[in-house]
């Protein structure tokens, strides 16, 4: 007796099973990031592999486990997939301790991704603390490499320290890009020979001038600090809570709304997130 | 749909001739006051046909405590595991809870990603249903899970001498029409013995939740401190959960053999009321205190499921009221959120 | 001739901590010591504060090796205090729980400890002798594994049962888990059989020559065993089991953290090779075809030969275990009526053979069932008086000794007896006489 | 690549756990081909004392001198795993760490070792009260299958993956009767660590927390539950201080979190 679903079963494609993929490059970032692109094996599989800026994959290390990482590169550019990645506990020590042309398994990509369609046409307000950069990079590049499509674009990039910067060598033309509004600021400048912003990210929010809450759609990922007082500037400015549009992070074990370890209410992190508007998460006790 | 009668001196060739579609499963005792499922051995007498609710529920038949999902190497990568997927297998016994139950893990398993594992069993394994009369504990009457019309190949109601045999499917009707003989037509008699039972089954439920408005008021009762007083009690043992037949959420590891190349991938049904459930790297837990958690499990049950498939994720089969070692009840707990005066 | 003292630091290969000492003034022996450093864990607080259901499953904790042993006398022991009788499918039970953590007990000491000594070349241990003789390390793998397989399903667990209890045990195996285990031990039979040219030819030394004084059980019934309420000595004296304290008259000794032994103010031996001597007549057929393949007939009183004394009984353990099996399976009952347990003020004793000898356990209860007092002899114990003198008489008859060969032939006598350090320290007094 | 090279102690314990490593015995040659092992006194001879990556430690310190051989083994070793409840918990020897060593020392000794060096110790202690512990593999003794995991998950350059839920889930995977709900019987399971597929409620005995606790023990609740099926506090305390230390008659409940930051 098969349920009333209508469930089509092909053995061939169990969505669990990672497909394998190669180290090509490994760039250290900041201490403990590192920046991995992957390529899958099945070259034609890599071609067609199309992603939405702001999802994820579930990447796993042969023999010791499989952990959520966003894309940190944009659909626009094919065959590679870019991940940034933080050194927090097992899955990831095993993935830094791999050299390139190491072999990974990887499935994905999951989760909605950023509502690109409804943001097109609108100035673009991209918002990152730390490793949050790593979910927006994606955004950033899809946003670039279709810059008609969008009106203004501002990117406000705060870490800790300037040792702490990620996509380093990346930032220093973006900085001097004309079609990029982007500003970057640490907490702290221990060097003292930080050429920028010293301060949190919100004290980004003083460069920016003419914000127009009413055709801007503001993208934060961060940790939770980010998120509370950025948000608090936001609605200073009169963003209506559906145009600010957040990454949450959860434990995850399927990415497929399977497992339940990211349910946050009736909201699967991995199926209807990791991009929520404000909004949801408002609804959406515990969310942050 | 097809009803037949069988007289129950025929139970024993009817289960023998379930034994040509798959292994037979049936319902046994086991120490005081427990049931579990278990390979049929041959012996009518050692079926517990009275058992209410077994241990664990029937989910185990679909979805494994714990299964291998891949194997793998390092060089390879990692191969689809599940060759007893494939095996048929008979479920005699399964309740109208439980049968609900499957439907409920369904929509879970189905979806945009189909759950491969699920559903091969699901595939394979045949529903042979029986009736039940209810016990203190039992509410799936409050839950919509009192009968069943479909989700079966045979349903089996309990009709004094005989059984009313309820075919479902087009293989309940292969087997049915296997052996004949032990099968007659419904008779006069039969509407109205069905009728008695059926009056006498409804009149036995002694535990009724008013579940209208329930999501509503859920959401008012966010901040009841109920929830914590309730969390201090929980041991977070995991029991509610396990015996839970539509408790889902599970966990994947990887373990490795002594060769470092070789290993598998598993997963074990979990619960989200253990600590490290939204426990994420670097030690920050989402839900850091136990009434928390506890109130998570409620309100997926009786909220955000109902949201997502318009029904709720429990079909009042009385297990985790039975399993809790601190004696806390779901009932008592969702009728004090309701505000009917109970000693939750 | 200069005075010598040789000191073994940590005996390896054997369960325990402890070291041997020898000192010789003018060539000959002046002082052998055994150093037990293994510390302390005073059992007797633990049993002490205990209700009886707790009792056998703590003092099964003494000791690892003799888990099994120290269980079941345990259990006999409170049993004996509350007058509970047992049915005879627990008794059979028992006797093949025991019989397994022999097979594993000896299979281990013959061919993982004591083997790598007695082998041309010497190993370090059984590992470092499985890289040239990979079969027979397996085999030795497989027999011990059999052992464990009979603990593990009719104990509950391969050390410190969890499916025994006072009357009887808390699960029967079932009919398929006896089968299984039956094919195991013939197979395990077989490879018994297949160690035995290798312990022919063994190259055991022969310097021990002076008698041994052998106490033991005496099996109830007439077949060899591990059961009994009479202590028999080799001297013909016969003792009823409560009052083991009349056969090893304790006495503490300031080097050692262990209690010693004596009978009639001479050291004694208890184990394998008491037993085999003791009751050799009472061993199963297929042993005694064994014992005679070998060449061993008692009596013998080279200590040394402990560890083929042990083969013999590891083959007697194999085969009448089979027998076992095949009674439970004869009257089979899977949910037996256990006897009621009820607790009463009283003292209980119980002695068994473990697999280093005999071991006895006594109780004193308070009407609440709470234990008030506690006395362990084990077998290790008994064996330190013989064991120095044995070490005495290694020294003695071999005057040409290196400083290392005394230091080499110390451990190996001491590794014949088997000895069991961690259980030796956790002798418990209860009547300080 | 070198073979990672490993050791085995035993502190005050009954070396079961050591035991159970040579109870391996399927996996015991695979294992000695795939390490170097050092020193194992249990085991061997000609062991060597130097560096090396892993250090299992089986039993609990109670006197100087092994408290010097762990610092020392800690010194050397990359990793130190504690092996067993002794070494993680205390252990049975720790049951009585609320009467002073010199009171049972009189009363198993009687007073001829009074003044004696040689018998001078202290209150068993689980290693993490005196070294760093990298990893605990509890039980008592430990479960071979979670020896084996363990080992090849260091041997692969990770810590083991053991699970971290408490018995009761287990015992529901072996779909047994719940001995304390149906029989009210003193089951210790909801607050102690699975990972021994549940042996004792399988065989109708009550588990009696051989585990020692899970992260989080509600020992309260736990107290509460069979203050109310009519145990008393004395034989509750007992009962919950077998394996994981002394716990007396009057702290009972006040012990809420047994919390450890040792995977
Ligand atoms: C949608 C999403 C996107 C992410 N993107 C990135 C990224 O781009 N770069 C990056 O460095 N990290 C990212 N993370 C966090 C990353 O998944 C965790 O740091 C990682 O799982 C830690 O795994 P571990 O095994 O190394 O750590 P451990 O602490 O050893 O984790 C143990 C287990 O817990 C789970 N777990 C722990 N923390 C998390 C977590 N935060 N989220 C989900 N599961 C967790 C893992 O599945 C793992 O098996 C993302 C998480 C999510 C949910
Ligand atoms: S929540 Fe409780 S009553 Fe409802 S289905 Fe689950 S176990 Fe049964
Ligand atoms: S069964 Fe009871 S104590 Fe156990 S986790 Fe569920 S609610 Fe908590
Ligand atoms: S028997 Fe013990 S371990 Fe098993 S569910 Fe009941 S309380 Fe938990």
């Amino acid at each position: 007796m098969l349920s009333k679903q209508t469930v089509k079963l092909d053995p061939a494609n169990n969505p669990y099973k990672p497909r394998l993929a190669r180290i090509v490059s490994i760039k250290p970032q900041a201490p403990d990031h590192k920046l991995f692109q992957l390529r899958f094996e099945d070259r034609d599989y890599a071609e067609s592999f199309c992603t939405r800026p702001g999802q994820f994959a579930e990447l796993s290390i042969i023999g010791v486990g499989e952990c959520p990482i966003s894309i940190s590169s944009p659909p626009t550019r094919k065959g590679i997939v870019e991940m940034c990645v933080r050194r927090t506990g097992r899955v990831t020590n095993a993935l830094f301790d791999l050299p390139t042309n190491s072999m990974v398994g990887l499935r994905g990509p999951y989760g909605n991704g950023y509502p690109v369609e409804d943001m097109e046409g609108n100035d673009l307000l991209m918002i990152a603390g730390g490793l949050g950069m790593a979910p927006l990079r994606s955004l950033l590049w899809y946003a670039l490499d279709n810059r008609a499509r969008f009106n203004r674009v501002i990117l406000l990039y705060g870490t800790r320290s300037p040792e702490d910067l990620l996509f380093r060598e990346e930032f220093d033309d973006l900085i001097t890009r004309a079609d990029l509004e982007c500003h970057v600021t640490v907490d702290k400048d221990p060097t003292g020979n930080w050429p920028y912003n010293v301060g949190v990210v919100t004290s980004l929010f003083d460069k920016v001038d003419n914000l127009n809450p009413d055709t801007t759609y503001a993208a934060i990922c961060g940790p939770p600090v980010v998120y509370k007082f950025v948000i608090d500037q936001l609605l200073k400015l009169n963003f209506s809570k559906g145009r600010i549009l957040m990454s949450l992070e959860r434990m995850m074990k399927c990415g497929i709304g399977k497992c339940l370890h990211c349910s946050i209410g009736h909201k699967y992190t991995c199926l209807d997130g990791p991009i929520f508007t404000y909004w949801d998460a408002i609804n959406l006790r515990e969310s942050i | 749909m097809k009803s037949l009668r069988m007289a129950k001196r025929h139970l024993p060739k009817f289960l023998e001739s379930l034994g040509k579609w798959g292994k037979v499963y049936v319902p046994v005792k086991l120490g005081k006051n427990s049931y579990r499922w278990e390979e049929f051995d041959g012996e009518v007498d050692n079926i517990a046909l009275d058992a209410l609710r077994t241990v664990i529920p029937a989910k185990k038949f679909f979805y494994k405590p714990r299964e291998v999902m891949f194997e793998y190497d390092k060089t390879n990568g990692y191969t689809q595991a599940c060759a007893e997927c494939e095996e048929d297998v008979i479920l005699f016994g399964i309740h109208s809870c439980g049968i609900h139950s499957l439907e409920t893990l369904d929509n879970i398993f189905a979806g945009k990603y189909v759950d491969n594992y699920y559903f091969t069993r699901r595939k394979n394994i045949t529903i042979v249903g029986t009736s039940c009369m209810p016990d203190k504990h039992c509410f799936c009457k409050s839950m919509g899970a009192d009968t069943v019309d479909e989700g079966y190949d045979i349903f089996l109601t309990d009709l004094g001498d005989d059984f009313l045999i309820g075919v479902g499917s087009s293989k309940g009707d292969d087997i049915v029409n296997d052996n004949p003989d032990i099968y007659e037509e419904v008779d006069e008699s039969t509407t109205k013995r069905y009728l008695e039972f059926r009056n006498k089954r409804d009149e036995s439920f002694e535990l009724v939740l008013d579940t209208s408005d329930l999501p509503t008021i859920l959401d008012f009762q966010y901040d009841n401190p109920l929830w914590d007083e309730l969390g201090e009690r929980c041991l977070a043992c995991g029991s509610c959960s396990m015996v839970c037949p539509t408790c889902y959420c599970y966990n994947v590891d990887d373990t490795i053999n002594l060769d470092s190349e070789t290993g598998e991938r598993w997963r074990e049904w979990d619960c989200c009321l253990f600590r490290d459930h939204a426990l994420v790297a670097g030690g920050h837990n989402f839900r850091e205190n136990q009434g928390g958690r506890l109130k998570h499990r409620y309100l997926h049950k009786q909220q955000a499921y109902l949201g997502d498939f318009g029904r709720t994720a429990c079909v009042g089969c009385g297990r985790c009221i039975v399993a809790c070692p601190a004696n806390i009840d779901y009932v008592e707990c969702l009728k004090a959120m309701r505000g009917e005066m109970t000693s939750a | 001739m200069a005075n010598r003292k040789i000191t073994v630091d940590h005996l390896c290969r054997v369960e325990g901590h402890g070291g041997v000492t020898v000192e010789l003034k003018d060539g000959k022996v002046d002082k052998v010591q055994m150093d037990i450093y293994e510390a302390m864990r005073y059992f007797e607080h633990f049993l002490k504060r205990v209700p009886y259901d707790q009792t056998a499953s703590i003092a099964c904790r003494i000791c690892a090796i003799c888990s099994a042993v120290h269980n079941i006398v345990s259990n006999q022991a409170t049993e004996d205090a509350f007058g509970v009788k047992c049915s005879d499918q627990t008794n059979l039970l028992r006797r093949l729980y025991v019989a397994g953590g022999n097979i594993e007990s000896h299979a281990l000491h013959v061919y993982l400890l004591a083997l790598p000594d007695l082998m041309e070349p010497r190993y370090h241990s059984a590992l470092h002798m499985a890289q040239d003789l990979p079969d027979v390390a397996k085999i030795a793998l497989d027999i011990k594994k059999c052992g464990n397989e009979i603990q593990d399903i009719v104990g509950g667990r391969e050390i410190h049962a969890c499916n025994t209890k006072l009357g009887g045990f808390g699960r029967i195996p079932k009919k398929d888990e006896l089968k299984f285990l039956r094919d195991r031990l013939e197979k395990t039979l077989e490879n018994a059989a297949a160690t035995v040219p290798i312990v022919k030819g063994l190259g055991i030394p022969a310097y021990l020559k002076s008698e041994n004084t052998y106490v033991g059980l005496v099996p109830y019934g007439d077949k060899f065993g591990y059961m009994g309420d009479k202590i028999a000595v080799s001297d013909g004296t016969v003792v009823d089991v409560h009052d083991y304290l009349n056969v090893t008259n304790e006495y503490v000794v300031p080097y050692c953290h262990a209690k010693y032994s004596a009978w009639k103010d001479k050291p004694f031996m208890v184990g394998a090779i008491a037993r085999v001597h003791l009751f050799f007549d009472k061993l199963h057929p297929t042993a005694k075809a064994v014992a005679a393949d070998i060449g061993y007939k008692p009596p013998i009183h080279n200590s040394l030969f402990n560890s083929v004394a042990q083969v013999v009984e590891l083959v007697d353990a194999i085969a009448d275990s089979i027998d076992v099996i095949d009674a439970v399976l004869a009257e089979y009952d899977g949910s037996p009526k256990d006897p009621v347990v009820k607790p009463k003020a009283g003292k209980g004793t119980a002695g068994i053979e473990a697999p280093r000898g005999t071991l006895y356990h006594s109780y004193e209860y308070d009407a609440d069932g709470n234990c008030v007092g506690a006395d362990i002899i084990t077998p290790t114990c008994q064996n330190y008086g013989n064991m120095e003198k044995d070490i005495r008489e290694m020294v003695d008859n071999n005057p040409g000794f290196s400083d290392e060969d005394i230091h080499f032939h110390s451990e190996i006598i001491v590794r014949a007896y088997d000895p069991c350090i961690s259980c030796s320290v956790h002798v418990i007094n209860l009547d300080k006489q | 690549m070198a073979k990672p090279s490993i050791g085995v102690y035993g502190l005050t314990g009954c070396a079961g756990c050591q035991l159970n490593i040579i109870n391996c015995e399927d996996e015991l040659l695979d294992i000695a081909a795939a390490v170097d092992i050092k020193s194992f006194i249990m085991a061997q001879t000609g062991n060597v004392e130097c560096e090396i990556d892993i250090a299992f430690v089986e039993g609990a310190v109670s006197n100087e001198k092994q408290k010097k051989q762990l610092l020392d083994i800690r010194e050397r070793a990359g990793l130190l795993v504690a092996i067993g409840t002794c070494a993680s918990w205390g252990g049975v020897e720790a049951m009585i760490n609320d009467v002073p060593r010199e009171v049972a020392k009189k009363d198993v000794y009687g007073d001829t070792m009074k003044d004696n060096p040689f018998y001078d110790c202290f209150n068993p202690m689980p290693l993490k009260d005196v070294v760093k512990v990298d990893f605990q593999i509890v039980g008592c003794p430990i479960e071979r299958p979670q020896f084996i995991q363990a080992v090849a998950s260091l041997l692969n350059g990770n810590l083991p993956l053991l699970p971290t839920y408490a018995l009761c889930t287990e015992c529901k995977f072996k779909e047994n009767e719940c001995l304390l709900i149906e029989q009210d019987k003193f089951c210790l399971g909801p607050v102690t660590k699975a990972g021994c597929g549940a042996r004792c409620p399988s065989n109708n005995i009550p588990c009696e927390g051989c585990r020692g606790p899970v992260f989080e023990a509600n020992y309260a609740s736990e107290v509460e539950i069979m203050l109310e099926k009519g145990y008393t506090k004395e034989y509750i305390a007992q009962q919950m201080s077998t394996f994981a230390g002394t716990i007396s008659a009057e702290d009972l409940g006040a012990r809420k979190l047994v919390k450890t930051d040792i995977p």
